[in-house]
């Protein structure tokens, strides 16, 4: 699709998805954060402090999920010069950024009564700062350049340079922490915890994918518009 | 113009600048020298922080003398021509990269065993120590060279490469000092090595495949 | 089949459409003028004939073969000279011009320098020179090049008039021998019968409607 | 009720967390709604001002090559 093409494909599909994607995003939470407060039973061993679990899970799933579909972006972008691809790097870029920082907030708040100190370096709590440093990086560089399109590619090849060094990172820090400490307390996110904590998850889960797809949409649309407000104000410029 | 050509000039230009050289290794061994001053000479410790202190400031050093890597003949128009010549781009930032560590990470090699001393390293541990260095410092300009290249007519870029590149540095630095700390208490260090020299060949593959990408688009 | 031309091309540079539908077609010894007031693309065009950026509209072919389509292979047979000179300060003259040696035989550079008058210089380290001398050396690549298309944007700047009658003469013999010349300039590069290209023809005016 | 907002002794643990995701979620919603309405004014101000649409231009530029013949510009039109 040409640089200066009118989107409007996009943008019908965008503006028919949205009022579905808000309520989706709203029913989805609500009745998460219900069963999550008050329909599930507390953990024998944590207490309550298990109900954190429910924020700090899908936080850490989105943190990377977005990581992995700005990579697919920004792949679409080199290969096929797709303009719509960009904009979805760049609008979906700093959501990342949210969760992962949420993540790492969340983790600390839940281990603080088992720890006893705000942050110990786990595998997961330490790649998950690794990759917060790459989302700070991949923003740093999408607005690093006087022409937006530069910002764009440079992005795009930083991020398909992150999502391979990413399970690199994550052996090497999982390695890491084994040599220098015995496994971490937190073992509840595997599929083994029983229904009752599961179903809570998974439904906060889709609540947060429904979030970020209504965010991304709206954040894309701006950024749409926010291109053509530079192409006419360069335009201005010149007939002036 | 042919990659030896490349190569050749490249250490022709370091060599005449023999300053630009000199500051890195003088920025390794003086910040290498301050540790002591902040955390105590008791020797105990400085034994422990060693193999972390060398590593941390040979790559801050590597780091630091990355910055003009493709800078420089960015601005004067050579990276421009030789994006025309008959050598594929990648194979020019291949031989740039190894021309800048032969200048820059080889000395920082050299430089290590007086630092060792400082610290009361056993000569034993050296022997581990120098390969892993030898292959985390090439490791290290691979991938600051796809930061470098990447941050070429960016504002500021000089701050903009730590920031991306580091996050990229952590597994270096990890089985760097794994192998390091294995050749001081003589544990296992095979394995690290063997994870090292993994991560530079898979960094010999991509980087100049990303910086030559980032290269053209700066080029446009 | 016209040995290098372009059709309908268009391209966005710096976020702006700079000039569209352009066609040119150059037969070997044939020389292209880009005439055309600050900004109207006449480096964009050249830099796209040199390949650092596609059309987003058009092709660009050489003797019938897309250029895009094997880029390393169309541009051995071109040499191209930008506004930046590529000097390095610390090497010197022939340092400087023996990197881009294509012919390989030294005897090459010599010959080049002797021809824009730099041989006296050959020892003199690149930071020395002056912008007019600079400009001899870049143009002294043409020489030790083997491609059959020049391209050159402003080739005169700081040039003196005995040295723009020295790189007629040259252009005049590159042509004799089959050779084509894409070049821009605001000064008159003494080249005869060159086909004029008027980069306004090809100007944008506005941005196509948008419906959000 | 007042039990469970004590949630067992560890309130200042779980709400915070709860508070922190729901500040972000919230914020971030509103900073890109922020962000959608400046650039729709934005953009309605440069389409204001911009000229009326002349003329599609007809003079057949002389294209550089004399025995080719003249081409009709391309109508301005959008690709999508």
């Amino acid at each position: 699709m040409h640089r200066f093409a009118n989107p409007a494909r996009f943008l019908r599909i965008a503006n028919a998805l949205l009022p579905w994607l808000t309520v989706g995003t709203v029913a989805c939470l609500g009745i998460g954060l219900y069963m999550a407060l008050f329909a599930s039973p507390p953990d024998y061993q944590q207490g309550e402090t298990v109900r954190i679990m429910y924020v700090h899970v899908p936080s850490a799933w989105m943190a990377l999920f977005i990581y992995v579909f700005i990579a697919i972006a920004s792949a679409c972008s080199l290969i096929w010069r797709h303009p719509l691809a960009d904009v979805a790097a760049k609008a979906a870029s700093p959501i990342g950024a949210g969760f992962a920082f949420l993540t790492l907030v969340t983790g600390s708040l839940w281990g603080e009564p088992m720890w006893g100190t705000w942050w110990v370096w786990d595998a997961r709590l330490t790649s998950m700062l690794v990759l917060f440093f790459l989302y700070l990086g991949h923003m740093a560089l999408m607005g690093a350049f006087e022409e937006q399109s530069r910002g764009y590619r440079a992005a795009a090849v930083l991020a398909l340079v992150g999502v391979i060094n990413i399970p690199i990172i994550k052996f090497s820090v999982d390695w890491w922490s084994t040599l220098h400490q015995p496994a971490s307390v937190i073992r509840l996110d595997g599929p083994t915890i029983d229904p009752s904590m599961l179903w809570p998850l998974l439904i906060m889960g889709l609540g947060f994918k429904l979030f970020f797809a209504t965010l991304l949409i709206v954040r894309m649309k701006s950024e749409l518009m926010a291109a053509r407000v530079r192409a006419l104000s360069l335009a201005q410029l010149r007939n002036a | 113009m042919t990659l030896k050509k490349v190569i050749a000039r490249d250490l022709r230009l370091a060599l005449r600048q023999k300053t630009d050289a000199a500051t890195v290794v003088l920025f390794f061994a003086l910040t290498a020298a301050l540790f002591p001053f902040a955390i105590g000479p008791e020797a105990a410790i400085l034994l422990r922080i060693a193999p972390g202190v060398i590593w941390v400031t040979a790559l801050l050093s590597v780091l630091l003398s990355l910055e003009r890597l493709f800078l420089a003949d960015f601005e004067d128009g050579t990276l421009e021509l030789m994006f025309l010549s008959s050598l594929p781009l990648e194979l020019v930032v291949f031989g740039k990269v190894l021309a800048h560590w032969l200048v820059s990470g080889l000395p920082l090699i050299v430089a290590t065993p007086l630092i060792a001393i400082l610290y009361g390293l056993p000569f034993a541990a050296l022997t581990v120590m120098l390969p892993a260095l030898l292959l985390g410092t090439a490791a290290l300009s691979l991938i600051g060279a796809i930061g470098a290249a990447l941050t070429i007519g960016a504002r500021r870029g000089g701050i903009l490469v730590p920031l991306l590149v580091l996050p990229l540095y952590i597994p270096v630095l990890i089985f760097g000092i794994a192998a390091t700390d294995a050749g001081i208490s003589d544990g296992a260090i095979k394995a690290p090595l063997m994870i090292l020299s993994a991560l530079l060949l898979g960094m010999l593959f991509v980087a100049p495949l990303a910086s030559g990408v980032a290269l053209r688009q700066a080029l446009e | 089949m016209t040995q290098f031309c372009g059709q309908g091309l268009a391209c966005i540079r710096g976020g702006r459409q700079v000039f569209c539908d352009l066609d040119f077609a150059l037969e070997p010894g044939q020389a292209i003028l880009l005439t055309g007031p600050n900004g109207s693309g006449k480096s964009t065009l050249l830099r796209l004939m040199a390949g650092y950026l596609r059309p987003s509209a058009g092709q660009v072919t050489w003797a019938g073969e897309p250029v895009f389509e094997d880029l390393g292979e169309y541009q051995r047979k071109i040499c191209y000279i930008g506004h930046l000179d590529a000097i390095k300060g610390v090497l010197t003259v022939a340092e400087n011009l023996g990197f881009w040696a294509q012919k390989g035989a030294p005897g090459v550079t010599d010959g080049a320098l002797e021809e824009l008058g730099l041989t006296a210089l050959a020892r003199v380290p690149g930071r020395l020179l002056s912008s007019g001398q600079r400009r001899r050396l870049a143009l002294a690549r043409l020489l030790v090049s083997k491609a059959d298309l020049w391209l050159m944007d402003e080739p005169t700047v700081g040039l003196d008039a005995a040295s723009v009658r020295r790189l007629a003469g040259i252009v005049r013999r590159h042509r004799e021998k089959g050779g084509s010349i894409v070049a821009a300039s605001h000064t008159d590069l003494l080249i005869e019968d060159a086909i004029a290209l008027k980069m306004e023809d090809f100007a944008v005016d506005s941005l196509p409607e948008m419906v959000w | 009720m007042e039990e469970f907002l004590n949630m067992g002794g560890y309130a200042v643990y779980v709400w915070p967390s709860y508070g922190l995701t729901a500040l972000f979620m919230i914020a971030l919603t509103l900073s890109s709604l922020h962000t959608l309405s400046k650039r729709k004014r934005q953009l309605a101000e440069l389409e204001a001002k911009r000229p009326p649409r002349r003329a599609p231009r007809t003079a057949q530029p002389q294209t550089a090559q004399p025995q080719t013949a003249p081409t009709q510009t391309a109508q301005e039109s959008s690709s999508s």
